[in-house]
Order: C-alpha cells, then sequence, then structure tokens
C-alpha cells in the first residue's frame, strides 16, 4: 500500500514525512518526524496525553487524521522551551512539584499553553476548564492547577513566591 | 432537595515491605575521577521519585552535596538486582542498600583523603559541601573532588561501594498464622466533611484534614505530592472507580476514561495534612514509605461521613449515587446522624 | 487497510462510499481499534461544510462546525451551553456538529439541544428532514449530513443542562434541553429532549403537554416532571442503571426548568 | 491546600539537622519531564519495528476446539503468527521466581480459556493496523464450558472447576484452603461481651488506570543477545519471568526501565516483557507488544474485588474483645500475586487495635474473570475499609466517639499483635489527636492523653492461651463436608506464650555493610531495651514449646535459640542488665559469649537488639 506523504511545520520547522493513509497523527509525529514528546494513553481521546497544537488551537493528535495535517502549523511539547532555558510553563511545573511520572506533562503543558496564549490572565476555574481533557493519575491536578495559575503569574509579571 | 452535611473518620496503619518472600535491593556506588558519585540501582521511578529519594539518600551518606550525585536506573547489565517498586518496599530497602553502599565508598574516600592529609581517617568528617576536614581543625581540609583525584591517579584506589538489604522470608505458621509479614508501619488518621443531595444520592467531598505518620520525610516535597495524590486517588476509588460496576456480574465493563470514572480537575478536595514522622528503627533515615498507605483511610472515611450525613451505610464500594439513593428509598428518606464535634455549619 | 478520499464538493459526497471523517473524535478511535471496519474514509474539504451562514432568521450551521466555532460564533450564544457540554478544550475543537448527530449513547449531547430546538437536517443530496425523524432513523439512514438548520429562539428560551459524575468533564448520565415559549413565568408551549436516556435523544411528549399552561415553579412543573418518565427508555451502562436514569430524570428536569442549580 | 511538618512530635526520637535529608530537593526527573525529553520505554526507535497484538477469549470459560489463522498468516504486512507450542516453557506463576505457589497460567492458552480476554494466539505485523486486522480474521470454534463469577458460588461443592492447578478454586495454605489467624479464642469471648457488632463489606475490581499503558520493547541486540525497553514496575522479576518462559538464559536478556509513566501495581505482571522478546526471538526483528487503553482496562488484571465479614465483641466501654473475619479475595482465573494479598492481609488483621482474641480466615478465589494483581495499598486498601467502617458501627453501637473508640482501642508500643509478633514504633493514637485537631473535632482529656508509647500491659504484651482448629483442609470443602467458611470452635488450645514454628526476619547484613551509627539520624529508645524482642513470653517462663496437642509444622518441634530466649526478654520493660545477661541465666542457648565487636549474624540472639532490627542499629 502506498504511504502518503504530507508536510507540515512541526515546532517552527519544516517536515516532511510519509505515512499510512489511515495513521493518526501520533503515531505519525512520534516514529515518523521524531517528536516523542506528545505520548500514546488511550488512542481514543479519552485521556490528553497526546494533547498537541494545531494552528494555535488544542486538538487531540491520536484522534487527528495524519494526512490531515497538511499544511499545518503544528507545535508540541518538544518545542516549548525557546533554547537552553524553560518556558514560564515549564519552569511552573517544576518549581511546584506538578509531575510526579510526567507522561501526562506534554500534554498538560500544550493544553495550558492553548489557554494562556488566548487568556494570559485565567481564573482558576478557566484553568480547570482548560484541563479538564487532559487525566493525571499522579498529582491530584491541585499541583498543576497552581503551576499553570503561577505561569501566568509570572508572564505577566505578577511573580508573587 | 436537600443538602445534608456529613463528617467522618478513620485511622489506618499501613505495612512496610513484603517480607513473606524474601526481600533484597543491591545498590552500587562510585565515582567519577574528580569527585562527583554515579549511584546504579535497578530500581524503578514510577513517579513516585525512586531516583530522587535515591540521590538524596546517598547524598547524606557520602557526605557530599545532592549535586554531586546522580542515579542511574534501571539497566539490567549495570544495575545490580532489586526485587521491583511495589508493597511500599522501595524507599525502605533500596534506600538502606543505597545507605550501605554509599557508606562503603564514604569510608574509602576517609581513608584517600586521611593520606592525603597525613591524619587518621577516624579523625576526618565532611562538611556536606564537598570537604573533608579534620573535626575540630576545619582549616585542615582537602576537597572530595581532590581526594577522588588522588585516589585514582596516585593512591590506585576506588572510591565505591556495595549495598545490599535484605529481608529474609518469613514463613507462615499455617496453624496460628503466626509471620513476620512486614517490618514496620506507616500510619494515617484523617477527617472527612462532604455533602449528600437526597435527592440524586450525589456526594460532595468538601474537605479532608489528615495527620499521616511517615517515619521520616525524606524530602518533603516528595511526600507532599504522594499525599495529596494519594488522596486524590482515595475520593477516587471510594466514590467512582470499578472496572466492574454490576460485580458480580460481567456488564457493561469500562472500556475507556469516559466510562472508567475519576475526579477531574473541578472536583479537587481542599486538604489539610499534617505530617508526623517517628523514624522506623531500621527504615533508612527512619523513612517508612507513605505511596500506598495515603490513600487507604479516605475510603472508610467517606463511606463513615455519608452514614453521618443521611443515614445510609454503603457497604459496597464505589459509593454510587445509585446506591446511596437505594439507601434513602429504603429508609424513608435521610436520617442525618449526630452532628460530629467541629463539623463545619 | 483504510484508504482516505478527499472530497472537494460536498454535492459529490452524495455518490461515495465510505465513513464521513467530521472531527475525529468517533471515528478515529475506532480507526485505531478497528482499522478493518473501517475501509475507507471520506474526508470533504469544501469549505461550505465548516461554515456558519445567515439568512433571515435561518442559520446554517455546517456538519463539519467544530464545538469551538459554536462557542466562537456570536450568533450562537444560546447553543454555547450545549457546546461547552462536549469534552475538553481539544475534544470541542475537534468535535462536529455533524459527528455529534450520529454519537451513539451517551454521547450526542449537542444534538439533544438541536431536538429541542426543532432542527432541520439538511442531507448533502439536498433533502431535509426534521431531526426527529433523523434521529429516529439514523442507524440505518445512508447519505452525508451537509448542515443543520435553526431557527434562533426567543433570548433565555432554550435552557440546557447536562448532569455528569464526574467534573469538569463528564460523559453524561443524561443531557435535558428545554426551549420555553411564553411570557414571564408562564409557559405557552416547550419541547423537551432528553439525552443518555434511550437508544438516540428523544423527547418527553408527555413532559411538553404537561408543561403547555403551566407556571414555572414547584407546583406548576411537577406534572411535567413526573411525567417525563413514561416516554424515556434509559438503558443501564457503566455510568449509570437505567433504574437511576428513571428516578433522577424528573429531578434534574425540576431543577432545569427552575435554575436550581 | 496546607501541609505542616509536626516536629515536636517524637522530637527525641530524630537528628533534624541532616545534611540533605528532610530537605524540599527538587526531583532529578523534572528536568525531562517539563521538556517532554523523559525517555519512556515506547520512546526508544528501532528502525523496521514490528507490532504484535493477541487474539483473546470472548468468553468467560471455553475450550478450543480449534484454530484457524490461515487467511490471517496471508493478509499483507503479517510476519508471525505466534502461537502457544512457540513458547519454549508455557507454564508460569509470577511468584515462582520467590518459590511462592504453583506454575498456572500460560503465556498464550493453548486448550482451555478461563477469563474474557485469555490471549490464545498472538500476530507479528509491519504496522499495528495490520496486526490488528490480522486477529479479526483469525477462526477460532469454542466450546463454551460453565463459568463462575462469585467468590462464594465458586467455593460450592458443584460450581465449575477454574483452574486445575487449584482444582478446589481456592489457593492452597499449608493444608488448608485459606490462612487462619488464631489468637485467643474469639468464640468463647462473645459470649462474654455486651454487644456483638456484625457487618459485611465488598470492594469492587479497580484499575490501576497510569497513563502509559503496560507494554514493552524487544529486539535482536549484539552477541546473540535481546534488549527489552519496558514499563515493568519490577526489572528482575520480568527478566526471570521471560527468562523462565522463554527458556532462555538470563544473560541474553538485556532489561531497560525504570522510567515508568505511572504503575500503581498494574506493572508488576511481566506478561508483555516476555511477549516482545518472544517476537524477537521468532523475528530476528524489533517488536513491540503495547496494550492499549481497552486491554489496560479489562485484560491487565486489576486489584480484585474483595469480600469481608467482620464480627465484634464489645464491651460496654468500648473496649473490643473478639473480632472475627472472613474474607474472600477475588483472584480471578489465575494466581499472579493474590495468593500473597491472603497472606499479608492476614498478617495485617484486626488493623491497627490491640484486641485479645481474633480469629480470621482468609480465602484467595479463583473465578472466571480476569485475573486480579497487584495495586496501591494491595491486600490492605479493602480490608481497611471493611474494619474502618465497621469500628464506626462499634462506636454507634457502644455510644462512643468515634475517635475516642480507636484511641481506646489502639495498639500501643509493646503490645502483642495477632500475627504473634510484638508492636513498636506506633503511631496511631498521635495520628488520631492531630487529625481530629485539625479538623477542630474536641476529644476528651483521657484521648488527648493517650500516647502510643504508654498504656501497654503485661496481659497485651502476652501471647494469650489460643484455641486452634483444623477445620478447612484442602480437598474438604469441595467435598461437602465443610460447614462454613468463617472461623469455627476451637477443638484444641496452644498454651499461653507459645510461638509456632520459628521465623527469621533479621536483615543478613554483612559488617562492611553497615552505617556509621553516627550518621544514622534518628533514634529509638524503646528500640534499644529488650522490650521489642521476638518473643516476650508471657508467664509462665517455662511455658512448653511444642504444645502437645497442637499440630504445628515440624519446625516448632526443634526449639531454636531465639525461642529460648533468657528470661530477661519476658517484660517490656527490662531491667538495665538485661544488655548484658550472665550466661548461667540461658544454659540452654549454648550461645557464645556476647562480643561487642562480633558481626551481626542472622540467629545470633544478641542481647538489646531486636532481631527485627539490621545491624545497623546498634549502638
Amino acid at each position: 500500500m502506498p504511504k502518503t506523504p504530507v508536510t507540515f511545520t512541526l515546532n517552527g520547522a519544516e517536515t516532511g514525512i510519509f505515512v499510512d493513509p489511515g495513521l493518526n497523527l501520533l503515531e505519525a509525529l512520534r516514529r515518523e518526524a521524531g517528536d516523542l514528546s506528545p505520548k500514546f494513553g488511550c488512542g481514543q481521546g479519552t485521556c490528553g496525553a497526546c494533547t498537541i497544537l494545531i494552528n494555535g488551537e488544542p486538538h487531540l493528535s491520536c484522534l487527528t487524521l495524519a494526512v490531515a495535517a497538511q499544511d499545518a502549523d503544528i507545535s508540541t511539547t518538544g518545542g516549548l522551551a525557546p533554547g537552553a532555558d524553560l518556558h514560564p510553563l515549564q519552569q511552573a511545573f517544576a518549581d511546584g512539584f506538578a509531575a510526579q511520572c510526567g507522561f501526562c506533562t506534554s500534554g498538560m503543558l500544550m493544553a495550558a499553553k492553548a489557554l494562556l496564549d488566548r487568556n494570559p490572565r485565567p481564573t482558576r476555574d478557566e484553568v480547570v476548564e482548560a484541563i479538564s481533557g487532559n487525566l493525571c493519575r499522579c498529582t491530584g491536578y491541585d499541583p498543576i492547577v497552581d503551576a499553570i495559575l503561577d505561569a501566568a503569574a509570572r508572564v505577566q509579571g505578577r511573580v508573587t513566591a | 432537595m436537600t443538602i445534608h452535611t456529613g463528617r467522618g473518620f478513620a485511622c489506618i496503619n499501613y505495612p512496610i515491605g513484603m517480607n513473606l518472600g524474601g526481600d533484597p535491593s543491591q545498590a552500587l556506588v562510585h565515582s567519577t575521577p574528580d569527585g562527583k558519585f554515579m549511584v546504579t540501582l535497578s530500581a524503578i521511578d514510577l513517579g513516585q521519585g525512586m531516583k530522587s529519594v535515591c540521590r538524596q539518600i546517598a547524598a547524606e551518606a557520602l557526605g557530599v552535596p545532592i549535586e554531586d550525585v546522580y542515579v542511574d536506573t534501571a539497566d539490567s547489565d549495570t544495575g545490580p538486582h532489586d526485587m521491583g517498586s511495589f508493597a511500599s518496599r522501595g524507599t525502605h530497602r533500596m534506600g538502606n542498600a543505597v545507605i550501605r553502599a554509599s557508606s562503603e565508598a564514604r569510608a574509602q574516600m576517609m581513608e584517600a583523603a586521611a593520606e592525603e592529609l597525613e591524619v587518621s581517617a577516624a579523625d576526618l568528617d565532611t562538611d556536606g559541601r564537598g570537604n573533608i576536614q579534620v573535626k575540630g581543625a576545619p582549616s585542615k581540609m582537602i576537597t572530595v573532588a581532590d581526594t577522588a583525584i588522588a585516589a585514582q591517579f596516585k593512591q590506585g584506589r576506588t572510591l565505591s561501594g556495595r549495598g545490599i538489604f535484605l529481608i529474609e522470608p518469613s514463613g507462615v505458621d499455617w496453624d496460628t498464622g503466626e509471620m513476620s509479614p512486614v517490618t514496620t508501619y506507616a500510619h494515617a488518621a484523617l477527617v472527612i466533611d462532604l455533602t449528600v443531595d437526597d435527592e440524586t444520592g450525589e456526594v460532595e467531598v468538601k474537605h479532608i484534614n489528615s495527620a499521616y505518620e511517615v517515619g521520616r520525610a525524606l524530602n518533603p516535597k516528595l511526600v507532599e505530592q504522594q499525599l495529596i495524590g494519594g488522596a486524590w486517588m482515595g475520593v477516587s476509588h471510594a466514590l467512582y472507580e470499578t472496572t466492574e460496576p454490576y460485580y458480580p456480574a460481567r456488564d457493561h465493563l469500562p472500556q475507556d476514561f469516559n466510562t472508567y470514572l475519576m475526579p477531574g480537575p473541578g472536583e479537587t478536595v481542599p486538604h489539610d495534612i499534617a505530617v508526623l514522622e517517628r523514624p522506623a528503627a531500621d527504615a533508612p533515615y527512619g523513612g517508612k514509605g507513605p505511596g500506598e498507605m495515603c490513600a487507604n483511610p479516605v475510603l472508610p472515611a467517606i463511606a463513615n461521613a455519608v452514614y453521618n450525613a443521611v443515614g445510609v451505610r454503603v457497604d459496597k464500594l464505589p459509593i454510587t449515587p445509585e446506591k446511596i439513593l437505594r439507601g434513602l428509598q429504603a429508609n424513608g428518606g435521610a436520617k442525618p446522624g449526630p452532628r460530629q464535634p467541629g463539623t463545619p455549619q | 487497510m483504510t484508504e482516505v478520499q478527499t472530497i472537494e464538493q460536498l454535492g459529490a459526497a452524495a455518490q461515495a462510499q465510505g465513513h464521513v471523517l467530521g472531527g475525529g473524535t468517533l471515528l478515529m478511535r475506532q480507526v485505531n481499534y478497528t482499522p478493518h471496519q473501517v475501509p475507507n474514509i471520506l474526508r470533504i474539504t469544501d469549505p461550505a461544510f465548516r461554515q456558519i451562514t445567515r439568512a433571515g432568521r435561518q442559520i446554517s450551521i455546517g456538519a463539519g462546525v467544530s464545538m469551538a466555532q459554536i462557542i466562537a460564533s456570536s450568533d450562537l450564544d444560546f447553543l454555547a451551553p450545549a457546546a461547552r457540554a462536549i469534552g475538553g478544550p481539544a475534544i470541542r475543537s475537534m468535535a462536529t456538529v455533524g459527528g455529534n448527530l450520529f454519537a451513539p449513547h451517551p454521547y450526542g449531547d449537542f444534538a439533544v439541544a438541536l431536538l429541542a430546538l426543532g432542527a432541520q437536517v439538511q442531507w448533502a443530496d439536498g433533502r431535509t428532514e426534521d431531526i426527529e425523524a433523523f434521529l429516529a432513523s439514523r442507524e440505518t439512514s445512508k447519505g452525508v449530513v451537509a448542515a443543520v438548520l435553526i431557527e434562533p429562539p426567543q433570548m433565555d428560551a432554550l435552557r440546557f443542562g447536562k448532569v455528569t459524575r464526574t467534573k469538569p468533564k463528564g460523559v453524561s448520565v443524561m443531557s435535558i434541553a428545554v426551549l420555553i415559549t411564553g411570557v414571564g413565568r408562564s409557559v405557552q408551549q416547550a419541547r423537551v429532549a432528553f439525552g443518555a436516556m434511550g437508544p438516540a435523544p428523544m423527547r418527553s411528549k408527555a413532559a411538553e403537554h404537561a408543561l403547555a399552561g403551566a407556571t414555572l415553579d414547584a407546583t406548576g412543573v411537577a406534572a411535567a416532571c413526573a411525567a417525563c418518565v413514561s416516554d424515556l427508555a434509559p438503558v443501564n451502562d457503566a455510568l449509570a442503571s437505567a433504574w437511576y436514569r428513571r428516578e433522577v430524570a424528573p429531578i434534574h428536569l425540576r431543577r432545569l426548568l427552575l435554575g436550581e442549580n | 491546600m496546607s501541609i505542616e511538618f509536626r516536629k515536636d512530635l517524637f522530637a527525641d526520637e530524630r537528628d533534624d539537622n541532616l545534611n540533605e535529608i528532610g530537605k524540599p530537593k527538587q526531583r532529578q526527573d523534572i528536568g525531562g519531564h517539563v521538556r517532554g525529553r523523559t525517555a519512556y520505554y515506547d520512546d526508544h526507535l528501532f528502525d523496521g519495528l514490528l507490532h504484535m497484538r493477541c487474539l483473546r477469549s470472548p468468553h468467560h470459560h471455553a475450550r478450543i476446539r480449534s484454530v484457524d489463522s490461515g487467511a490471517a498468516e496471508r493478509m499483507p504486512g503479517v510476519r508471525r503468527v505466534v502461537h502457544p507450542s512457540d513458547v519454549p516453557n508455557n507454564l508460569n506463576t509470577l511468584l515462582s521466581l520467590i518459590g511462592f505457589g504453583k506454575d498456572d497460567e500460560q503465556l498464550l492458552s493453548d486448550q482451555v480459556v478461563r477469563y474474557m480476554g485469555e490471549p490464545i494466539l498472538a500476530i507479528i505485523a509491519d504496522t499495528e493496523a495490520q496486526a490488528r486486522a490480522a486477529c479479526a480474521a483469525v477462526r477460532v470454534d469454542w466450546e463454551v464450558l460453565p463459568h463462575v463469577l462469585d467468590v462464594e458460588e465458586a467455593i460450592a461443592p458443584a460450581a465449575p472447576s477454574v483452574n486445575p492447578a487449584y482444582a478446589n478454586n481456592t489457593f492452597d495454605y499449608g493444608p488448608y484452603d485459606h490462612v487462619k489467624l488464631r489468637f485467643g479464642d474469639a468464640q468463647a469471648a462473645f459470649a462474654q461481651a455486651d454487644h456483638i457488632v456484625e457487618a459485611e463489606y465488598e470492594m469492587s475490581p479497580i484499575e490501576q488506570a497510569p497513563i502509559e499503558t503496560c507494554g514493552a520493547i524487544a529486539a535482536p541486540e549484539t552477541a546473540d543477545r535481546f534488549v527489552c525497553h519496558t514499563g515493568t514496575q519490577a526489572l528482575f522479576f520480568s527478566l526471570g519471568t521471560a527468562a523462565k518462559l522463554l527458556n532462555i538464559a538470563s544473560s541474553r536478556l538485556h532489561f531497560i526501565g525504570g522510567t515508568v509513566g505511572g504503575g500503581f501495581g498494574g506493572k508488576v505482571d511481566s506478561i508483555t516483557e516476555p511477549m516482545a522478546v518472544l517476537g524477537a526471538i521468532l523475528t530476528g526483528k524489533p517488536v513491540k507488544f503495547q496494550w492499549d487503553r481497552e486491554e489496560e482496562m479489562q485484560v491487565g488484571a486489576p486489584r480484585g474485588a474483595e469480600r469481608w465479614r467482620i464480627k465484634d465483641g464489645v464491651m460496654a466501654d468500648g473496649t473490643i474483645i473478639a473480632r472475627e473475619l472472613t474474607g474472600f479475595f477475588d483472584a480471578g482465573a489465575y494466581t499472579r500475586l493474590s495468593s500473597y494479598a491472603g497472606t499479608k492481609c492476614t498478617g495485617h488483621l484486626p488493623g491497627p487495635y490491640s484486641i485479645p482474641n481474633v480469629a480470621a480466615n482468609t480465602f484467595c478465589v479463583y473465578t472466571n474473570r480476569t485475573p486480579a494483581t497487584a495495586m496501591r495499598g494491595f491486600g490492605i486498601t479493602g480490608v481497611d475499609f471493611a474494619i474502618e467502617c465497621h469500628m464506626d458501627r462499634v462506636a454507634e453501637v457502644a455510644g462512643i466517639d468515634p475517635i475516642s473508640l480507636r484511641i481506646k482501642n489502639a495498639y500501643r508500643d509493646g503490645d502483642m499483635k495477632a500475627h504473634r509478633r510484638v508492636a513498636k514504633n506506633c503511631a496511631l493514637v498521635e495520628s488520631c489527636q492531630v487529625a481530629a485537631g485539625k479538623a477542630g473535632w474536641i476529644l476528651g482529656t483521657e484521648d488527648m492523653a493517650a500516647s502510643s508509647m504508654a498504656g501497654s500491659t503485661p496481659e497485651r504484651a502476652s501471647i494469650p492461651q489460643t484455641a486452634l482448629d483444623e477445620d478447612g483442609k484442602i480437598n474438604e470443602r469441595r467435598a461437602g463436608r465443610t460447614a462454613t467458611t468463617s472461623p469455627v470452635k476451637g477443638t484444641k488450645q496452644l498454651p499461653a506464650g507459645t510461638h509456632g514454628r520459628s521465623h527469621v526476619a533479621v536483615p543478613v547484613q554483612r559488617p562492611d555493610m553497615q552505617i556509621a551509627p553516627e550518621r544514622v539520624g534518628h533514634d529509638d529508645p524503646a528500640a534499644r531495651g529488650a522490650a521489642h524482642a521476638p518473643a516476650p513470653v508471657a508467664p509462665p517462663v517455662a511455658a512448653p514449646l511444642q504444645p502437645a496437642a497442637a499440630a504445628l509444622p515440624a519446625a516448632a518441634a526443634t526449639p531454636t535459640p531465639p525461642r529460648a530466649q533468657p528470661a530477661a526478654a519476658s517484660q517490656p520493660t527490662p531491667p538495665a542488665s538485661a544488655a548484658t545477661p550472665p550466661a548461667a541465666q540461658a544454659p540452654q542457648l549454648q550461645a557464645k559469649p556476647y562480643k561487642p565487636d562480633e558481626p551481626f549474624q542472622r540467629g545470633v540472639n544478641r542481647p538489646g537488639a531486636s532481631r527485627f532490627l539490621s545491624g545497623a542499629r546498634r549502638r
């Protein structure tokens, strides 16, 4: 069966891969494009570990057809840090002990980024809503919600701690 | 519609380790040429922080800063045997093995430093900041780095250690049940405040006040992570989770996280925690391992609080709105219990 | 294995064979788990498929319009509560109106709101069908839904509620949408729709009948709440039993009607 | 959300001035987590990776009449159909590595399936989709057999037999079909009680639900070895299990793991690792075997269901004088770890309370259900739910504040526990007091004055005369000759103060494995005395070591040195001289004189040191 070429922008880099037509974007990013930051947790759209941004909006890569990503602008946690320094969200997650096993962290960070890009000063309820599709089995969520609020404060220069 | 408040209590102890089958862990420690230390294990970090706590334990036992220690796990070609991460054994067993391996490496380090400083090793101590000093004369000192370099390139000495910690298997006397099932016990007690909607049977957990006795909080932030996440899981077990909602019938089995229920980030419960530390005699720095036990008291405390709120005893987990509603109907409505002391208005 | 056919004109979709890809939230799960059951995917790139257009009082919502688009549309603020009830943000930026019309139990909460509104379903071949008839025969119908057509209700006339076990995202124990026409607290006419209370979203005509002429207070809605159960056909699932759903349906209908939540 | 560290409590037992311990240090792994760079097992890329999927039983219990995989073999991308006969040593039980239980489970079942989801065949293909499609193309002729899903139905005489290794549907514990705990005489004590409180509790199966599903990738490595990247919670369990099932030298296996996306007990079973390695052996290519979420939910072993019945005898003042427990662990179709849960749990009974008469029967029962395994709180969570709900019932019946009831009955340092070991390092009372204080739950002065370090008495510290029975021998129940699952009235008496067989639980540590005492960082003053020695034998000191009538294991016939302890060890607070007892006081010991510099060894009963302690704790 012939593979289909797909080209898109991945974390700012022009990327081209060949995929089976029915392949989901999660597997395409991981196996073909080599970005291992989105994770497989269910393949059902029920855990959020594979959350990425497509054209700035949060998407579940496991439920996205890879060939439908033609010309898309894709962002993942693998590209979140601008360089050697961490992105404020990453720094806040680290400082706030907002990860244990770390498996949900990539998806959480993307869900949080989608929120802060649109709404730099979210309320706690808005943060909760933003990560409502992302499951964490370790932390009990509150440290994650706190970290996202903390990151928003950092970006705003409202660092309190 | 009436929303009833209820308060419930439970306390537990929790066994650490799995003595019944024999329970060894091993660790290796060696220094790099310039006095940084590698800890090599086959322990598993599931998120509980195995790498981090072993790193901290090794730094303490070696007497060097944590930044100078790195934990490498788990590669069966290099990491010696470990039973695994379960039964709350990780910190206790592996922590002890790491202490022993680190102590052996430390002894060699002190001998090497003694040779360089031309004093007795017994007269030396580490300052925890990367230096080895003569006791009582801290100006007479050598860095750990220089010690390692001297050991490696001058003295022909390794700074390395092997550690094992073994709990031998305990048999069971099949007539009396006499056994040594575990090594030590962690403890917990907590008070749950919740509300029950007497029309729908829905429960909302409002507050947790808890006390967890963990032996020693080796790293208070890691302990906090476990206690917060564990209490969340306890609420989840109590009110939501089941792979077989119609047990023992195998109908409508959840296949995904839409039907296997866990509370979302909108249902987290304010939780005020007190940590007690009564060191266990044979535990690493007394630490018992809080990871498993932290969920356990939440389940009965919620059941007891539901009973206190509306007079329905749900003795079969999970405590679903349906079970409460059936209980309410059987009782002819809510029968609130006595207001427990301190119940919020 | 699964093949993908891209269709640039909606009209052409009517002749194609395969599974129409909306947002992928239901179909891609099937592709991932049972790929042999999805030999052909039809991917529609016609911009009309994803557009919200207004002509007079009538609003046409393309079947490929996402829940996020609904929430963002100033013309559709009355549907925003129902759209927000679907999944988390990522699901909402993917899940489509068309997909929701076909979503099996216990999904399809958005369709419940459309049912209360009395929407018309427009097929790609030009046919239109009342949503109630559409939902009743959706298991066996063939074709591609192009859009749904609705008329905006009066301000605050559409009420939507979803009962879930977990929050903020949870799957339906039930969802309820009620469209009320009337003045103040007196009801002239009502359409009452339930989701997750049968094989597809369904109306409770008994409740509608009891509400006609009633007053929106505890006494006034009691008859409707008691009556609603007779039209419902809930089943057991992992979230709740049929018994529980029947027991609490009147409670949740009352709370929605009286704004008790 | 708040957290406080009550350093004021037990302060004299700790050195709080350590260098690194007790400090809120950042996690070693956090940088990788937040950058998405932490490498879990599935984050190792291999060229030409093949994918393995299993064909699973749709029935609870069925015989496999025939399997036709011909069409599947010819499907595109299919590299290999793996049959049960491809598994070199196709029978195992997980705990065989520590000598616990009989081999009872196949990696791929060849004749009979015993639970819905049991794998009978695997297909390896170029893509996951191809492997899935090929599995769907295999035709199996099933002969559906009768099944049983309820633990108590399963132990009825006429129940279908689930697992041929345990034909009675119960795990074998010594001569019995259950674990017995007998301490005192619960039956006799019930007659003395003012109240009897009885109830039944049940725990549903629960999924561990880590966000990362179980899986492994195996590939041929250099030197005729196989590398296996795995999400296991137990690296050497998985390596050893793979070596055994595949009949391959462990030196040819190179297992890499240690970085796992959550486990909670669900990644101990070591199934994906041997499957992936087998795939790599059979194809010579890298093979991934990864469970999807549906498998994780319903094929992956849950925490099994439990059913508990508790009966308490309670005095008017709230003192619990007797507790009887009957428990059933639903193991599902195979043993996995459930047998261990039965013993671990029984050792935990009757909970953190000092109750002078305790009897428990704990069953590990096979049903045609997904096999159960470990989960956070393994063997304990279910019974703690039962016990603590029951304590609330008792409090209500006795008319006592629920926390006060717990403190009243709480175990204290020095108390003898029902499994015949002395309680030490207790902190239940303090935990109750602190939790109550935080919640504004006012306790009486007596409760607030209570302490885990005080309150034990010689009576509480001693082993009572115990009623024993031989009810429930293996095979008796299925033959219809056992009337009840609950503990029955004892038929013989084990004298007070008697231990059963000897149990060694001393960490064996070479002298160079010991910690410098000044660097241990804590102190347990009570541990320095002999109060925690294992056999504080109650009067009379000369109690017979081998009870005449009791059918104890043979080991009990030979007194071991620890049991023949000097009398000095019999009191909770021994005289100071106990540290160096004259040899004359222990003539039967025939041990070498105590030398302070002698290495600490197993079997050496060293005065002043608990056998529960490692060498590290002696000062």
